[in-house]
């Protein structure tokens, strides 16, 4: 007898149309996973990568063992850098609809991410991040005003008008430039770890990819070289559930977990709760620490859900139900921690109100100061003949022959 | 006739070829449920089904790899990479895989894939979103490489592709997706209704590869570009006065010498123009053979008219583009020269 | 306290003049492995990865559930292909030094693993080999002349003096052309079995790669789109321990098994002993089987040792001690097959001497025939015109017209 | 002064940089304990350490992401790719990111990497260790592209790569490595010792990125040739008595147009000559520039001499091989012309 073979496309629970359903995502109880010390050999925890590290309980309370690493003052600089992201985000989509730019990408529903991992690295460390990372740069302290000369493309824009807006690039803040192509930062940032090694010196590296971009080959080269030469480097995986149109299924997280990655190179891994801000930073530190102490590479699953479109290309209420963010179990990283510092007597309604208006006139005089530096289509530019400079670390006669006859 | 735009057009190819040919089938990054970051492919999933139009991962590499398993099967594939700046993960497996199959196997194994991508600027894409990478293709022996201009040959030239058993690069430029476009962006943009070439007929038919066409007869100087350049040569002439004869290649590999050839010895001048970076670009392989073929023919210097040898900029867009102004120029001085 | 981080550059146990040493490969008892049923789901059995599935014990016995698959007749078809191929290497390996080709590689010691694999797929199946499986073919019963002709680049040759010696293509006996980049093939595997699903046909395809290939990124490339689709694809990974003179810790394997790779996939997988016969065939079956019953792509690491040189181009005792394969604990291939089939009195001594002769006879007469037809820098060759074929599929302009300035 | 092979000086040129640099690390392929199947990093790995010179995986796409994540730290990494034929898969970490990096980063972070490889044919490699890429980078904005022709310029060039601030893509004819190459396959081989040029000064000198030089001087033709094809033209010009000046570009990009149009307009003549496929091959992007640059000094068409447009086929190498005898018919042809 012989089976009719067919081909498998998976196909996420719900359309457009349909009741949002995540009773699929499994959600372990806070408090549930234990801490391994830094040097627990990889093999020893395997089953980290099918279950998830999550510090905040529903009533907002921190348990466990991941638990207790922040005081309640670095929590509030963390809702605060996560209120900020979102601010920025927010005026941005509308600089972009008002024509300023070109293009914007938010993360809106992902900021405890990127804010609370930056505060485990030092200086010195760098980030290998992805276009929707803003929260490592606005955590780090980074002025918004030089995001925004860059998302304007304005006379002041650092990288001269040359990158879409979101695609930053700040050296000093531990921040490598960003790339508009899927997982090519991966493997580099190995790279970067490995030099680190070679040199003796004390720095890690933080590599970024989302959950679509695992599927990229590059994703691979990095965890070879990574299980190879066991360099200080911190393999974070952002799975939002969603790549543009496509659910993290098409990109093999139907059959496995991601997390799980890691154990055919004997690289330690965790899943994490990204939208439990304590969590997040106590698996960064995690990692970080063993990182430093030469223990290697950790490869991190952050488990969380894109909340807004993908770009401001994109209009998801073509693929997916418009109410999703609603229903998912992980909740918002914003509320959650404000929920916690509420428990413990470390917050208010009152002062949330208060800190939504400082960060919105934050973000807004930021704005006012960048658009006096134009935007995409007013006011002042980059010089055009900065277009040929760059490209080598000196400009070679065929572009200043070009340069000049574009009459410069 | 029915009026398309070039992506009612190009979707046209593929429906009608998946309705006459089982073998077909469509993938790709967002093509399946959602029809195509450009909407190519949209509404083929819902017409023929989970199995024949699906979305792929994101690996271009892989996208490509399985194209070419499928297509030694017997199938044919018709894969689409998101962004013509994101084909280089998959360059291996079209240089030294889909090319070569053929060429290694003695016949025995090929590839008769189609590999669409939208390339070229003028959407403020920035440097990963505008990109013109026709000249690598044609560099590799085994590939063919096309690049319509319009809805018309868009359509015709990508059922001859999907038919043609050799691996096809067939590359769209997204700035004409929705009209066609002079190259003026101040200028209020254009819907493709209004071009006679949009009238698309319904059904299959072809438009050979290996085929130009000349889209404006002219007796001056000779003007062989291809894609958004196409439009961009017309107006430039149009705007100088110049008495071009604007050749559209369609196809660069393989490439039509005999309308070439006649052009230019008629003309005794020719200007070359393309989007992609000037230096190795196709327009050095024409400009060589323009001299090959013609040398004794040409009253002057052939012109070559291109992006300028950098990533293409974001904000400086209409910089690096070369319009109607900077071809305009090289016609006024290959006349005068 | 800072570490001073440091580059971990994994490196062999012993190198040239050291004693050979492996006791750091586990090798469990044979029969130990359960045989579990072709639908279990792959997160259960993920254990086999780090066990390896053997049959014949060190006495010659076949035990364990994975026994018993072969009758004795196909069991000494079975040593026949192997000395056949055994012969064939080594012929040509004379042939290369007598300049009559250019370049051979061999799979001395790794027999096994081609010729079992090949007799658990059907015909219309389809391999795509690396160049070290000419088992595949042999043990199909291609002709052997014709893949001397290949070899020779003579004028027989199917592919025109095109392709490096064993770069063979045999599209009837379900060989893929091989490519001399290496990867290339493991994700157009993968390709062709989701073409067969998309057909609804019952075709499987079977993809090959080294250990060392592993590190490539298309081999990523196969698991996303197998584990996506759940093609009928079989992933054989054959770790004959060494890439060339870089062993197989540099391509990850001194972290992990290969075998584990395909965990971050949810793909099944199996590890198995490559030079015992039965464990191979048995394994390869249940592969088959899983693969044609729809129930998706299984991956196989072959644990055996590459006896020979890399290729004629390589001298093995500049990286590892001359005396390792002695050491090396799984054997011969053929000679435990031997063992095995004396063991069950089906064999002996005098009809191996037999049908040694017999398989140098009929290598030697294969020999005689294809050098009749040419060697690479005597005799007859392919027309130098048709270097110009198949390019495309129709001849092009500018081929005919360099065809002709050749002078064609 | 020591005679050295290519070999030989390419070694030397790391040793050289790795004892005076302590940011010098050589990985890829085989290079570390075994010294690179082609020997070039032999006796590096003992001098220098594992931490300095080792082993890569098989991955070249992977070898050149870290390259550019350790130059990106402010190492100096040269990595090997075994054969050119080998470097696709690394092709987009090439375009996308090394090329970039400095232009999208406003010059915050680069890529000071060499990717060295060997190229061309010659040794009965087939396909896939044959080809000779150089034009698919000398379309790339932002690498350098350099191939050098004997043991003195091997050294100076690699030296003057690795103390460049930009990607550099170094391409070493394999078929040079231990001795001149006339193209004459059935003479015997004649090692290096006896070519002037493999005389190579000890310790650090550099021989500029940018710079060609005059192998011959003539005044009839003038020959655009770099790496293998020096020597064949050499042999071309002695073969026919044709008074060829011969142009060893020795850097591709950046391209010494100076020297090119002083020779064109010397000779007004012009033959191009490389192993790589013609179409699309950089000898059209030189035809281009000398009709550009040299259109009214020419006194016939430029003519090139080239790979055919086929993959290098394993058993007629010498078919496919641009040889002596066509690059002498090209330089008898451009003279009577
Ligand atoms: C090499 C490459 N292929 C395709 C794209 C187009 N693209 C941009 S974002 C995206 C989805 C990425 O999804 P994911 O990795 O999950 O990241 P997320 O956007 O969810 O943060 C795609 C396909 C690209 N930028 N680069
Ligand atoms: C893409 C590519 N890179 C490098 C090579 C050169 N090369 C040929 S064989 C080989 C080693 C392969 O080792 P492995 O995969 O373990 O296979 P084995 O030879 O042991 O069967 C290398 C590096 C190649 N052929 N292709
Ligand atoms: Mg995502
Ligand atoms: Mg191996």
């Amino acid at each position: 007898m012989t089976t009719r073979l067919s081909l498998h496309v998976p196909e996420p629970t719900v359309r457009p149309g349909g009741k949002p359903d995540f009773s699929h995502v499994d959600v372990p109880e806070a408090g549930e996973a234990p801490r391994p010390p830094i040097d627990v050999p990889p093999g020893e925890i395997r089953d980290f990568a099918y279950s998830m590290i999550r510090v905040l309980d529903d009533s907002g309370e921190a348990v466990g063992d991941w638990a207790g690493e922040l005081t309640s003052e670095q929590l509030r600089t963390g809702l605060r850098d996560m209120m900020l992201t979102r601010a920025f985000d927010a005026r941005m989509l509308m600089s972009q609809r008002q024509g300023k730019t070109s293009f914007y990408i938010a993360s809106l529903g992902e900021e405890a991410v990127a804010c609370a991992h930056r505060k485990a690295l030092a200086p010195g460390d760098m980030c290998f991040p992805t276009y929707r990372q803003q929260g490592l740069l606005i955590a780090y302290g980074w002025p918004l005003v030089d995001m925004m000369n860059s998302i304007f493309s304005n006379a002041k824009d650092r990288l001269r008008g040359r990158q879409l807006p979101g695609l930053y690039s700040a050296r000093e803040a531990g921040f490598f430039t960003v790339s508009g192509n899927l997982g090519t930062q991966y493997p580099q940032a190995v790279g970067w770890a490995m030099a680190s090694a070679i040199r003796g010196d004390d720095k890690i590296a933080s590599a970024w990819i989302g959950d679509g971009s695992t599927a990229e080959t590059d994703f691979h080269s990095a965890l070879v070289f990574a299980s190879v030469y066991r360099p200080p480097v911190i393999l974070n995986i952002v799975n939002n559930q969603w790549a543009i149109s496509s659910y993290q299924g098409i990109a093999g997280g139907e059959s496995a977990k991601f997390a799980a990655r890691a154990h055919g190179f004997g690289i330690a891994s965790l899943r994490v709760d990204g939208n439990d801000y304590l969590a997040v930073y106590a698996a960064s530190k995690w990692a970080a620490d063993r990182a430093r102490a030469d223990l290697g590479p950790t490869l991190i699953e952050w488990v969380t859900y894109r909340a807004g479109a993908h770009s401001t290309s994109d209009d998801p209420s073509k693929y997916r139900p418009k109410d999703e963010q609603a229903a998912w179990p992980l909740g918002d990283p914003i509320a959650r921690l404000k929920a916690h510092l509420i428990r413990i007597g470390a917050w208010s309604e009152e002062r949330m109100r208060q800190m939504q208006a400082e960060v919105d006139a934050e973000v807004l005089e930021a704005a006012k100061q960048a658009e006096a530096h134009g935007t995409l289509h007013d006011g002042p530019k980059p010089s055009t003949a900065s277009m040929f400079e760059d490209v080598y670390k000196e400009m070679p006669r065929h572009l200043r022959e070009q340069r000049q006859q574009l009459g410069y | 006739m029915a009026r398309l735009s070039m992506v009612e057009a190009i979707r046209d190819a593929m429906d009608c070829k998946m309705a006459e040919d089982e073998r077909v089938v469509v993938f790709g990054e967002d093509v399946g449920y959602f029809g195509g970051v450009f909407r190519c492919t949209e509404g083929l999933q819902r017409k023929y089904g989970k199995q024949r139009c699906f979305d792929a991962p994101i690996n271009e590499s892989g996208i490509v790899a399985v194209a070419i398993g499928m297509g030694a099967y017997g199938l044919r594939p018709v894969a689409e990479i998101q962004f013509a700046d994101y084909v280089y993960p998959g360059y291996d497996q079209i240089v030294s895989e889909a090319a070569r199959l053929r060429f290694r196997s003695g016949g025995e194994f090929f590839a008769p894939i189609v590999i669409r991508m939208p390339c070229g600027g003028g959407i403020y894409g920035g440097q990963t979103h505008s990109q013109s990478p026709e000249a690598l293709f044609t560099h590799v022996s085994g590939l063919k490489t096309v690049i319509p201009s319009n809805p018309y040959d868009a359509k015709g030239l990508l059922i001859a592709a999907i038919e043609d058993d050799d691996p096809v690069i067939f590359l769209e430029p997204k700035r004409l997706y929705n009209g066609p476009f002079s190259g003026h962006p101040e200028q209020p943009a254009v819907p493709w209704a209004k071009h006679p070439l949009s009238e698309v007929p319904e059904g299959r038919y072809a438009v050979p590869l290996g085929k130009a066409a000349v889209r404006r007869e002219g007796k001056g100087v000779t003007v062989l570009c291809y894609g958004t350049m196409v439009h961009v040569a017309e107006a430039a002439a149009e705007e100088t006065g110049v008495d071009a004869e604007i050749v559209d290649l369609r196809s660069l590999v393989p490439l039509d010498v005999d309308a070439i050839v006649a052009s230019v010895e008629k003309t005794g001048r020719c200007v070359i123009v393309h989007e992609a970076t000037l230096s190795s670009g196709f327009g050095a392989e024409l400009a060589a053979q323009v001299m090959e073929r013609c040398f004794y023919a040409l009253e002057a210097p052939v012109e070559r008219v291109a992006g300028w040898d950098t990533p293409y900029p974001h904000a400086e867009e209409w910089d690096y583009f070369p319009g109607p102004a900077r071809v305009g120029r090289a016609l006024l001085k290959a006349m005068e020269a």
